[in-house]
């Protein structure tokens, strides 16, 4: 199942790279994606079986327009803050929690916060707190930083990695 | 009028690359340094996708994409060496 | 706990076949795009020098054995060396190209050239692990090389 | 159609040519490592992104540009993480006029 995963996500990487249907390229794709499967699978994904569901794929699609919204938002953020001649931040660490439980969602959760509006996390924890710094500090309270920063993102998280 | 456009377009993330390089000149610590590192093998991979539009050569894309992985690469390694580990633990 | 942090090891986790796969694409296409041996075969090695920063050296071990990359490095070398002496015995010059030449801009062209480039960059993947690895993990003094 | 396209391309170069000076003066002015790894991290990464969705575009929907776009917005997050998570344990401290310091309260 492992090797599967692999397989497919490979062969598409090998496919867009070259992007011609001529035999013989495509058949040493396939042999150098059976290689990489059998060589790498027990590193890629811990959970296949979640990768094979069609909802979980849709809830990303879902996700992407809303990630690239909070993105282009977080720059105009930034603009703001870089361009105005007083520069009106007031920086510090906050820690807020987070329901994930799987690694992969923490990680996706914590890359979500690195790119959107003034936040970039700085340590995560095995027990699920997440260490932000944030250009703005508007509370300091892990129940109020968390409602502020993590919420936008964990409901599809959740949909999508767990 | 149009044959300017691309060098214009260079001209500004050649303006980038010379703020960072300022940052890597004048950055009080180390840790500034590696920032002005990373975010300039970014830019470069803007340079890359420039010229793969302006003198229509597909294999910049390729170079593009070497680019980000050996970037990334490099700021993990420079940030182990900063935090004072060595390089296998 | 050992390597880096949790994001940098699931990042690491997802990236380092795709790294492996694109270094192999650069060998290959050596002959219709700039790249070639050296480079495909650095960014195979990156790959290892990746697991070996993120993870600590026992899972890239456990992926490439550092007797492993000597024996790679020693085969790219002989594969050069009898694809150079086999135009010898076909036809009577060092490194003469005897294969067909295929279709111009496909994969399989240009003769010799692709398999000459498979050799450079088996040589150089295993040699960059290896330097990398005596480099960083035998530091002089320190720690003497166990014998196996 | 394709003058459309076109026109859309360069739009989108030029927007990620902006966004990248933008970050490179966050870099410039900004007081301390964190808050420049923050703004020069976000405003390249999306800058490079939209320079390669314009390529993709201009250069008739060349899809390893998406393949680039991809790995940049894996590995530069990452990066930025692990250069902060190196500079608060080599004990660089935070600009003087921070409010608080929940990681530096916690370490100890």
């Amino acid at each position: 199942m492992k090797r599967l995963a692999l397989f497919i996500v490979s062969f598409l990487c090998w496919m867009v790279l070259t992007w011609t249907l001529y035999l013989p390229s495509v058949l040493i794709g396939l042999g150098l994606a059976i290689l990489v499967s059998f060589w790498f699978a027990d590193l890629f994904i811990q959970e296949p079986r979640k990768f094979f569901q069609i909802k979980r794929l849709a809830f990303f699609l879902y996700y992407i327009p809303i990630f690239t919204y909070y993105c282009i938002m977080a720059n105009l953020d930034v603009a703001y803050r870089v361009l105005h001649p007083r520069l009106p931040i007031k920086p510090g660490i906050v820690k807020v929690k987070t329901s994930l439980k799987t690694p992969t969602g923490r990680v996706a959760l914590a890359n979500s916060i690195t790119l959107t509006p003034g936040t970039l996390s700085v340590e995560i924890t095995e027990e699920g707190y997440l260490y932000v710094h944030w250009i703005m500090v508007r509370t300091t309270d892990i129940k109020e930083a968390t409602e502020r920063i993590v919420r936008k993102f964990e409901p599809i998280l959740k949909e999508i990695f767990e | 009028m149009m044959t300017n456009v691309p060098f214009i377009f260079s001209l500004l993330l050649i303006v980038c690359c010379f703020l960072c390089l300022y940052r890597i000149f004048r950055g009080p610590t180390s840790a500034d340094r590696i920032v002005a590192v990373d975010i300039l093998g970014i830019l470069v991979v803007g340079f890359c996708a420039l010229f793969a539009v302006y003198t229509p050569r597909k294999f910049f894309m390729d170079i593009a994409i070497v680019w980000v992985l050996l970037g990334f690469i490099g700021a993990l390694a420079l940030a182990k060496y900063l935090e004072g580990k060595g390089f296998d633990e | 706990m050992k390597g880096m942090t949790i994001i940098v090891k699931t990042i690491t986790k997802f990236l380092s076949p795709l790294i492996i796969l694109f270094g192999v694409y650069i060998v290959l296409h050596g002959h219709l795009t700039p790249g070639g041996g050296f480079p495909g075969g650095v960014m195979i090695a990156s790959c290892f020098i990746l697991l070996t920063l993120a993870y600590g050296k026992e899972i890239a071990y456990k992926k490439l054995k550092r007797s492993t990359s000597s024996v790679i490095e020693s085969l790219g070398v002989l594969i050069f060396l009898i694809l150079a002496l086999l135009g010898i015995f076909v036809g009577g010059y060092f490194f003469l190209n005897f294969l067909p030449l295929g279709h111009p801009l496909k994969i399989i062209s240009a003769g010799i050239i692709p398999l000459c480039y498979i050799g450079v960059g088996l040589e150089v993947a295993g040699a960059i692990f290896a330097v990398f690895l005596a480099l960083v993990l035998f530091k002089a003094g320190e720690e003497k090389e166990k014998p196996q | 159609m394709s003058e459309i396209v076109v026109i859309l391309g360069n739009v989108f170069i030029v927007v990620g040519l902006l966004f990248d000076l933008l970050g490179c003066i966050g870099l410039v002015r900004l007081p301390d490592v964190y808050n420049r790894l923050q703004a020069s991290t976000k405003c390249v990464t999306l800058g490079t992104c939209f320079i390669l969705f314009g390529s993709f575009l201009l250069m008739g929907f060349l899809w390893k540009a998406i393949l680039a776009i991809a790995f940049v917005v894996m590995t530069s997050p990452t990066g930025a993480h692990a250069i902060a998570h190196a500079a608060h344990h080599s004990g660089i401290k935070l600009w003087k006029k921070s409010v608080v310091d929940r990681y530096e309260e916690d370490k100890k």
